[in-house]
């Protein structure tokens, strides 16, 4: 067991060194002679002291995990109780060790995959853009209807309004509402659309919040920017 | 020649994956041949590629070749492009309606008698074409004034402006029904 | 069969002229013929273009059929087309096989397999479009977490994800090989 022929190649990580030191030395990876695989790990880490390089914490954990099993095994050991199988100090290594080794191995036939089909070339996508039919065959009642909508509406905007119509109560007891309509659940959203306006959406916004700090709804979010979803908490009630 | 016809399939891949035309020099040099035998090769390529069973060709354009689909596939390869309906919504109709029965009028006008930011919908109008600028108002600031266009006369099914009905009949009947269901 | 054979060019068209996979649904839908009849067509195209005079073939990556060149062609194209050599490291690839096969996992879960930090590895491959943010992990802190794209798919020339598991017992099949050798 030389030291000397340690080439200074760069690992990844410690599970990295620890597979190449394995398979250097054709060691069998479920039976690690753990005295012989703990000292050369060590000994490249000190050659990377030597050679000024920054030894990242992962390998220092790995270097007294070694040492511990190492000690471990050392410890005279105790005759095994009837029937019950002692384990082996290195067990949790060798598992670890197995799957990291699974997925080199995945990742070389990745690898593999990747470089055939490097080798085919095909056209980039064609965007074909967007067509837009517009509607045909509508009818002038529905334009007329619609202005007579806006019309009136605009023509009562000079009548006298009396402000805060809906109030917070009310718009609770909306939410409430729309909620048992809706199974107990309901979007985020759908508590604002009712008339639209600035005050009713101010109002339903506080309604929430007294619900929720009422813990009678529950907000929840499947994942960012997706809909926000209301339910209702049945069981406070 | 036939000894080269392997180099038919390189040729189609070529064009294929270069996309833009090639001309015949530049492929001999690629396939290390002469110049001639690139000439017959495509011709060969063509007659294959002659068969109803293919959908593709090469034509030669821009002193090159290139590989393009046959014009008897257009149909199909029209329905890749995306089409969608365009649906007016209730606000999109209602800002419609009052451009319509007012025009020409002014993205604060028609604020002013539906009570809410219309920006986002007249910019849809615009892009569908059912409206358009149509001058500038004599205020400050020169605002734009907006009126139908002959898209909107064709989705509604009128040949001129002046079959809309005019704004006072409109008012005049809608005050005469309250009136009624007074 | 034969009756519909003139629409081989027709996919061979739309493959052309679209280039990112398509399904056979689609193809099915736009050629208004069904699902079946589309995949009889491919595989009748598909010996169309195994003869050695031809330069292109038709993949099946990601859920669809691709139009792409012939590796026996490559040599040649890449007399012509500067190829941006797209490499991952293989810190990258590792990373990748383990996200491909344990899907959907957190950036922790990667690490402690790893046992190294991945962070610039994972936004790496996030950029490259690799993979993707598939959700979050009802744990403390709401881990995001990671799965492959449909780009993941094309680029290592998979029909589905649904392939993934039969390479993975590739990979145990060695393992109890050793296991045997003890």
């Amino acid at each position: 067991m030389t030291v000397y022929n340690i080439k200074l190649q760069s690992f990844e990580g410690p599970l990295a060194l620890l597979m190449h030191l394995i398979e250097k030395n054709q060691l069998n990876i479920y039976d690690i002679p753990i005295a012989e695989v703990t000292e050369q790990y060590l000994a490249y880490l000190r050659a990377m002291e030597q050679f000024n390089i920054d030894i990242a914490s992962e390998f220092l954990v790995m270097a007294a995990t070694l040492l511990q099993i190492k000690s471990r095994m050392l410890l005279p050991k105790p005759p095994p109780p009837d029937d019950v199988e002692t384990e082996d100090p290195r067990q949790e290594l060798v598992n670890r060790l197995l799957e990291y080794r699974r997925y080199k191995q995945a990742a070389v036939m990745l690898e593999e995959m990747f470089e055939i089909r490097g080798k085919t070339f095909t056209r980039p996508l064609h965007d074909f853009g967007t067509k837009v039919i517009m509607p045909e065959g509508l009818k002038l009642d529905e334009l007329i209807a619609a202005f007579a909508v806006v019309w009136e509406s605009g023509v009562s905007d000079f009548a006298v309004v009396t402000r805060e119509e809906i109030s917070i109560q009310d718009k609770m007891q909306d939410i409430i509402y729309l909620l048992r309509k809706n199974n107990g659940q309901m979007e985020f959203s759908q508590c604002f659309i009712r008339s639209g306006s600035r005050m009713e959406m101010v109002t339903a916004f506080l309604a929430l919040l007294e619900l929720i700090k009422l813990n009678r709804i529950n907000i929840s979010q499947q994942h960012s920017f997706g809909p926000i979803y209301l339910t209702w908490e049945e069981s406070v009630e | 020649m036939m000894f080269y016809s392997h180099l038919k399939g390189h040729i189609e891949a070529l064009l294929f994956a270069y996309g833009d035309p090639i001309s015949a020099d530049k492929l001999a040099e690629m396939l290390e041949i002469d110049r001639e035998n690139v000439i017959l090769l495509v011709e060969e390529l063509k007659r294959d590629m002659a068969s109803n069973q293919r959908g593709l060709k090469v034509a030669e354009v821009a002193g090159g070749y290139q590989l393009c689909t046959k014009p008897e596939c257009t149909a199909t390869i029209d329905k890749l492009i995306n089409v969608q309906e365009f649906r007016l919504s209730m606000a999109a109709m209602e800002t419609l309606s009052i451009i319509a029965f007012k025009q020409p009028i002014t993205r604060m006008e028609i604020e002013n008698i539906r009570g809410v930011k219309v920006d986002s919908v007249v910019n849809t109008l615009l892009e569908r074409g059912l409206i358009k600028e149509v001058g500038r108002k004599e205020a400050i600031g020169r605002p734009i004034l907006f009126g139908t266009t002959s898209e909107f006369l064709k989705c509604f099914g009128l040949k001129t402006l002046e079959e809309l009905p005019k704004l006072a009949e409109i008012i005049n009947i809608e005050e005469i029904d309250n009136e009624e269901n007074i």
